[in-house]
């Protein structure tokens, strides 16, 4: 009986395929959208897929763009970047002007190559590449692109927001980071930063760890507390920062621990409360600065997800891109990717919490305010249920970040 | 000497937890002859389930309801799925647990959500046992130890004093011999996919919240079990048992010596500098690799000794 | 060319603290149909493991056609001129009969490790196995998966197999065993056309077997030789009697 | 003209695939669909590696879990190899490109392969597997070679080729994979009838045998083992021209199980049968994963019923057929696999509504997303559609049931009539 039951699923996926390549009008603003949605990193897509539709309506709510509203079109990449290339064919195929991914700057690399590449060969039809997330500093440095955007800080701006906010009783401070070109140029730039803006601290330790592999950071808490530092610096990101704070908790470690990530999706929840005024992250936005500045209608807006999804907003950040396409779709008068990458680069745009905030002409990287968030008690907003939020503790304005770069941007004709 | 015994410890708590995975998956083998891809996910499935009924009626009917219901589980997935798999060949069932390990993942994704579920230690248990150089050894961790000690000698009794684990230990190092001597193999079987099963929940329960719950807890900790059950060799509890052990030493004391292949060389006087062929490889440092000595040190003795550590019989 | 074909020297094997072979001495010379006998158990099979290199011998010396066996693999004790048969049946289920027997000419007619000579074109190596197989009168089972045979097939594919690579030292372990008395007729009517001119050892059971087909048979009980001589005269040495054929007879 | 008469299936496939992107065309556009070639393409890659897969699986039984280590280092090799040509340091035509993988993939599969052939059966898998986890390590450690987490990427255009092609659109790419797929399919099936392939075979079925008929099987393994290695570097070689990156990802776990998956599902041992699970494989990751997001799900449902009804995978089942086809009476069955077909179709529908239900409850509901059957949205709170789906699937069970009675019957009586012709023995 088995052979009819596989053709006809076969036969189902074809016609499916066949109708998805012919079915797409052009009514709406198309952006496709990359990341892991299955797997062991789906929590990253899945969570950002939310955030992203719940600003998607807003925006939408508010007009869009020349009248027309915004699409979000989740492609799963499975965190492998042919199946992210194999998306951006379906983009390009349907059109689409605009394909977005947040996680992984290999995946992030892969595309720039590629959208250069399509861009080259097809005029006609060009895509815009926006990074929400993915951090390598390489992609608006050496590999910088005309097509590319990213509207996070790169790991050397966050490196330097991170040394900035490093307390002036802090001395010492251990490095741990992960064995791989993001975590490789995290120790790097936090090295470099702290020579540069705290020569008064002692790196005592500096380690590379395989991604993924370590189940018990036991014996790395052991090392650290052996070195006598006060804090450690990690861009540690999923299970291996939520391991290394657990552990760290656990041996009852008098550290504080800086992270990149510790904000993001599932950190709180692993932390628990143990972390209590040790954990701090860099992050472009907590639930908590809205209240903290007194911003009622940010907090609002913030507020509306929470009541919706009964979930952290940690991430509504992503306001700003969508205003940034907003704001360059209408100034470009016209859906060609092209003339939208024009009009984008160089904008300068206030977010929604009353921050300024640009878009690097000279190579595409958003300058934005950074805060550094410490997970505590007492917070109006707590993160997962958890009872402990993020409060600010630091503010790093966009002027303070505005690192130099080493981009020479190619830039098409018009 | 600080480092070291606080090393000790915590490496002896990661072995014995993964003795309590790697137990299950030795029987399961070496009897019959499943490479068992499902059985992290047998402890997932503990941890979620201690989470959830620790919720309702606390963790320690939790410590015994779980496993309970992960044996439960295993005994209706050989009774229904690999029985009949069986004859296909052992690819065929290898491949089936694969299938059953995707499915599981996604319904703990349904079910619970894909984010780390809030599965915490039970507050009887969350206070440092005592402090040595400083750092706290969380009561918890003794507790794990005592846990897995007491299942050894459960094991060991089961095994040596009961008339089905003599029978299951003359399967475990004749597979084929057992039928011939008129036992009924396919509850063998049975049970003892059943108890593997279990066993893996308990790890489960008590690994669950000593690491983070959440889906991708299978995944990450799959391939080690497998590296623990080939090193200790096949048939041998004793020899899954050292390899656990030492497999959680190695990992933790790998940590600590922070030396790389370069320095070795340097102390011949040859001084490896950028230039040097391999330099990149010769200037890894332990730590750095020391999650990946478990894959090296199989691969050895693999090649060297398909048996394994006291294995009864090549892999 | 003067060695004999397979010489035994103080051979000894032991399993852990079991000795199984207890110092065998054994000459074979060429051309010779030898033939093992022995009470179960008595090592007659090891033996046979021992000569082809399937087990390593604890001490003593094996030599085959005058080179020492020594840290020989069984491969390169077959390309010496050894050849031999399985006590149960081993043969490649999966492949057809003619594809057995082709694999088992392979070596001998230099294809080596080849992977660029389609067997399909080699003439000379298909009428070979051809040949073989029409010999084996398994003609009309050229392309049925060996597994499918019948047992009594399977063990002239066996057989042939062995015979295939055209070494001249054959061993055969118990070609006979389990067929019927028509079977066992035409297998032995096999063997001796196939052992033409060949050094032939054979492990047997079937007495009738070994009286019509051996020149020479050693009588083993328990890992010892215990008699080496002309049929006549093993049928009638006492020891023999009391140790072997008299508890058959009882 | 009895060349063409025995190769007329290959050539009726490369028409079929070469004509096949064209229902997809876009002709308002004038340009084909990217997503199609480039979907076809990787199963054209994916073919090769699932054959060179199968090379060890199915003819020398061995069960490889890491087989994409060779895929992946032909790969890498094959990239630095075009981005020497490309900055001028030496000639290749882009043609040749995937040769350069495997050669890459034979050094690699002679080097590792000297390791792991050592051993055989479960010992071997486990050392592949080890293997694999540190060589995806290594992948990520060392930049020298593989460029960290960033990978080697490359620029396929480098106007060095034979043919004057510039490789700029999918579809010239999708071409040269077409003819390298079929060159490699066809080397490979020739490598089958080779001495070596039947030794491999034989070690297989039994490799205490082959050693007494003068065959190392150690040899034999490792020779397969390198053999193997080159088709999965031309594989690695054509992966790098069409993605024109090659990332650690390549080496993983996850791809050599996608080989392992393939060849199971297909069929191993055959030839085709690795092509048909490719295929399979490829569309439900690449297809499917588009469409649903508990794909994972019905890749694991797929699995285990493949495993409990059709260990011989589906070029199995097809040739289940083959007796009845024999005695020509294959039409006699369509009548019974018409009355089964709504039971199946019941079936599936009931089941994928259930999982797709749950999945829209928890998974698709947090992310805003409605279920929406042919336009109407469905809410997956009432109990209605839970009830019609949990309702249609046990109805197409009991269906099932009663019309496989009748099938089974039906089927029975046809074999039984192809033996008593002689067509089965």
């Amino acid at each position: 009986m088995q052979p009819r039951k596989g053709l006809s699923a076969l036969l189902g996926f074809v016609l499916a395929l066949a109708a998805g390549g012919t079915a797409w009008a052009q009514q709406t603003i198309k952006i496709a959208y990359t990341d892991p949605l299955s797997g062991p990193f789906a929590q990253v897509g899945d969570a950002n897929l939310k955030q992203m539709q719940y600003i998607i309506d807003f925006i939408n709510a508010k007009g869009g763009a020349l009248g027309k509203k915004f699409e979000l079109v989740p492609f799963d990449n499975k965190s492998q970047p042919s199946d992210a290339l194999i998306a951006l064919k379906s983009a390009t195929d349907q059109n689409m002007p605009f394909i977005m991914q947040c996680s992984g700057s290999n995946i992030a690399a892969a595309l720039i190559e590629a959208v250069n590449k399509h861009n080259d060969r097809n005029p006609d039809n060009r895509i815009i590449y926006l990074n929400c997330g993915a951090v390598a500093p390489e992609l608006t440095n050496e590999q910088c692109s005309f097509w590319h955007f990213r509207f996070d800080l790169h790991a050397a701006m966050k490196a330097e927001v991170m040394v900035r906010a490093l307390p002036k009783d802090i001395t010492k401070v251990y490095l741990i980071n992960q064995d791989y070109l993001f975590g490789q140029s995290v120790q790097r730039e936090v090295k470099n930063y702290l020579t540069k803006l705290r020569p008064d601290v002692q790196v005592v330790g500096d380690e590379l760890i395989p991604l993924g592999k370590i189940k018990d950071f036991s014996p790395y808490i052991t090392k650290i507390k052996a070195s006598g530092a006060q804090a450690l610096l990690t861009g540690n990101w999923g299970p291996d920062m939520n391991l290394l704070i657990k552990a760290g908790v656990d041996a009852g470690a008098d550290l504080r621990y800086y992270t990149f990530y510790a904000h993001l999706a599932g950190g709180p929840t692993a932390i628990g409360a143990g972390g209590d005024n040790r954990v701090l992250a860099v992050m472009p936005f907590n639930e908590n600065v809205a209240p903290e500045i007194g911003n009622a209608e940010a907090e609002a807006f913030a507020r509306g997800f929470r009541e919706k999804h009964k979930f952290d907003f940690s991430s509504a950040g992503f306001r700003t891109i969508f205003e940034y396409l907003q704001a360059a779709i209408n100034k470009a008068g016209s859906l060609d990717p092209t003339k939208i990458a024009y009009a984008m680069e160089g904008l300068s745009h206030k977010d929604f919490l009353g921050f300024d905030s640009t878009m690097r002409k000279d190579d595409h990287q958003i300058v934005s305010v950074y805060f550094v968030g410490v997970f505590k008690k007492g917070v109006k907003y707590d993160a997962e249920g958890t009872g402990l939020g993020w409060g600010t503790a630091a503010t790093v304005l966009a002027k303070d970040i505005d690192q130099p770069n080493s981009c020479k941007m190619k830039r098409p004709k018009m | 000497m600080e480092v070291f015994v606080v090393s000790l410890l915590n490496g002896l708590v990661y072995g014995m937890l993964l003795f309590m995975l790697a137990s299950g998956l030795t029987l399961i083998l070496s009897m019959m002859g499943v490479l068992n891809f499902a059985h992290a996910s047998a402890y997932m499935l503990g941890a979620y389930f201690a989470f959830t009924i620790s919720q309702h009626i606390g963790f320690w009917p939790a410590l015994v309801i779980a496993p309970l219901l992960c044996g439960l589980i295993g005994a209706a997935i050989e009774m229904w799925g690999l029985r009949r798999v069986h004859r296909n060949g052992h690819v065929a069932e290898l491949l089936f647990t694969f299938g059953l390990a995707l499915i599981i993942e996604k319904v703990v994704q349904m079910t619970w959500g894909l984010l780390p579920v809030p599965y915490r230690i039970p507050e009887l248990l969350d206070f440092p046992l005592f402090t040595i150089y400083g750092t706290h050894f969380p009561a918890y961790r003794a507790f794990m130890l005592l846990v897995s000690a007491l299942m050894f000698g459960a094991i060991w009794l089961g095994l040596t004093r009961t008339r089905i684990g003599l029978i299951i230990q003359a399967a475990l190092t004749h597979p084929e011999m057992a039928s011939a001597l008129g036992h009924n193999v396919p509850r063998i079987f049975t049970l003892v996919f059943a108890a593997g099963t279990a066993l893996a929940g308990l790890a489960g329960v008590i690994g669950g919240n000593y690491q983070v719950t959440e889906p991708a807890m299978a995944f990450t900790m799959g391939p080690i079990v497998f590296v623990v059950v080939v090193f200790g060799g096949l048939g041998s509890l004793t020899g899954c048992f050292i390899a656990s052990i030492l497999m959680g030493l190695i990992q933790t004391f790998a940590v600590v010596f922070d030396v790389s292949l370069a320095d070795l060389l340097a102390r011949f006087g040859f001084v490896v500098t950028k230039e040097t062929p391999f330099a990149e490889v010769l200037t890894v440092t332990l730590p750095r690799i020391g999650a990946l000595l478990p894959f090296l040190m199989m691969v050895l003795i693999l090649v060297f000794r398909p048996r394994g550590l006291m294995g009864t019989r090549d892999t | 060319m003067s060695a004999p074909a397979i010489e035994l020297r103080q051979v000894r094997k032991s399993f852990g603290q079991t000795e199984i072979i207890r110092g065998v001495d054994l000459v074979i010379p060429r051309g010779e149909r030898h033939a093992i006998i022995g009470p179960n158990g008595a090592g007659k099979t090891t033996l046979f493991n021992l000569i082809s290199g399937r087990f390593p011998i604890t001490s003593g010396t094996i030599a085959v056609n005058g080179r020492s066996t020594a840290g020989l693999a069984p491969q390169e004790i077959n390309r010496l001129g050894l050849s031999r048969s399985f006590q149960i049946t081993s043969i490649f289920p999966r492949m057809t009969v003619f594809e057995n027997l082709r694999c088992g000419l392979l070596w001998s007619q230099g294809y080596r490790y080849s992977f660029w000579h389609l067997l399909g074109r080699q003439k000379t190596l298909n009428r070979a196995a051809e040949a073989l197989l029409e010999r084996l009168k398994l003609g009309d089972r050229r392309n049925l998966p060996a597994g499918l045979l019948s047992y009594a097939e399977q063990r002239a594919l066996e057989i042939g197999i062995t015979i295939a690579g055209g070494a001249d030292i054959i061993l055969l372990d118990e070609p006979t065993a389990g067929m019927s008395h028509s079977e066992t007729e035409s297998a032995v009517a096999l063997i001796r056309s196939v052992s033409e001119g060949k050094t032939l050892l054979m492990v047997e059971h079937d007495m009738s077997v070994v009286f019509g087909l051996a020149d020479r048979i050693t009588v083993l009980v328990y890992g010892e030789v215990i008699a080496s001589d002309a049929p006549a005269a093993i049928r009638g040495n006492a020891a023999v009697q009391e140790a072997y054929l008299g508890t058959v007879a009882a | 003209m009895s060349a063409f008469r025995r190769h007329w299936i290959w050539l009726l496939a490369l028409a079929v695939l070469l004509a096949f992107p064209f229902l997809f065309y876009d002709w308002t556009k004038g340009r084909h669909s990217g997503f199609v070639l480039t979907l076809m393409s990787e199963i054209g890659v994916m073919a090769i590696f699932a054959l060179s897969y199968n090379m060890l699986m199915g003819q020398a039984g061995l069960l490889s879990f890491g087989h994409a280590v060779l895929f992946g280092l032909g790969a890498y090799c094959a990239a630095h190899v075009v981005n020497l040509v490309k900055a001028g340091t030496i000639w290749l035509p882009t043609e040749l490109v995937p040769l350069a993988g495997g050669l890459g993939g034979m050094f690699f599969g002679y080097v590792l392969g000297w390791l792991v052939t050592k051993q055989r059966a479960t010992a071997f898998a486990m050392i592949t597997m080890g293997l694999g986890e540190l060589v995806s390590a290594a992948a990520l450690m060392f930049m020298g070679f593989f460029g960290g987490e960033g990978g080697i990427s490359i620029d396929r255009v480098m106007d060095t080729s034979l043919l004057g092609v510039a490789y700029t659109s999918p579809w010239q790419v999708y071409c040269l994979v077409l003819a390298w797929a079929f060159i490699a399919a066809a080397l490979m099936q020739l490598q089958t009838q080779t001495p070596l392939g039947r030794i491999a075979n034989a070690t297989r079925d039994n490799f205490e045998r082959a050693q007494f008929v003068g065959y190392d099987p150690r040899m034999v393994r490792l020779l397969q083992f390198t053999l193997s290695g080159f088709f999965a570097g031309v594989g690695g070689g054509l992966y790098v021209l069409i993605y024109e990156i090659v990332t650690f990802d390549t080496v993983s776990a996850a791809k050599s199980a996608n080989a392992l998956l393939a060849v199971y599902i297909g069929g191993a041992g055959g030839f085709f049968g690795p092509i048909l699970g490719t295929i399979v494989v490829v569309l439900l990751q690449s297809g499917v994963s588009l469409l649903s997001n508990a794909w994972l799900l019905y890749v694991g449902v797929l699995f285990i019923v493949m495993v409990m009804y059709a260990p011989g995978g589906l070029i199995g089942l097809i040739f289940m057929h083959a007796p009845i086809w024999r005695i020509g009476r294959l039409r006699e069955l369509t009548v019974p696999y018409l009355k089964a077909l709504p039971a199946a179709l019941l079936i599936l529908a009931g089941f994928v509504m259930l999982v797709e239900l749950a999945s829209f409850t928890t998974i698709g509901a947090a992310q805003g997303k409605k279920l929406a059957i042919a336009g109407a949205v469905i809410d997956t709170g009432s109990p209605l559609p839970w009830l019609v789906a949990a309702g249609a699937l046990g109805l197409g069970i009991l269906w099932m049931r009663f019309a496989a009675r009748g099938f089974r019957a039906r089927w029975d009586a046809l074999i039984e009539d192809a033996r008593r012709q002689g067509v089965m023995s």
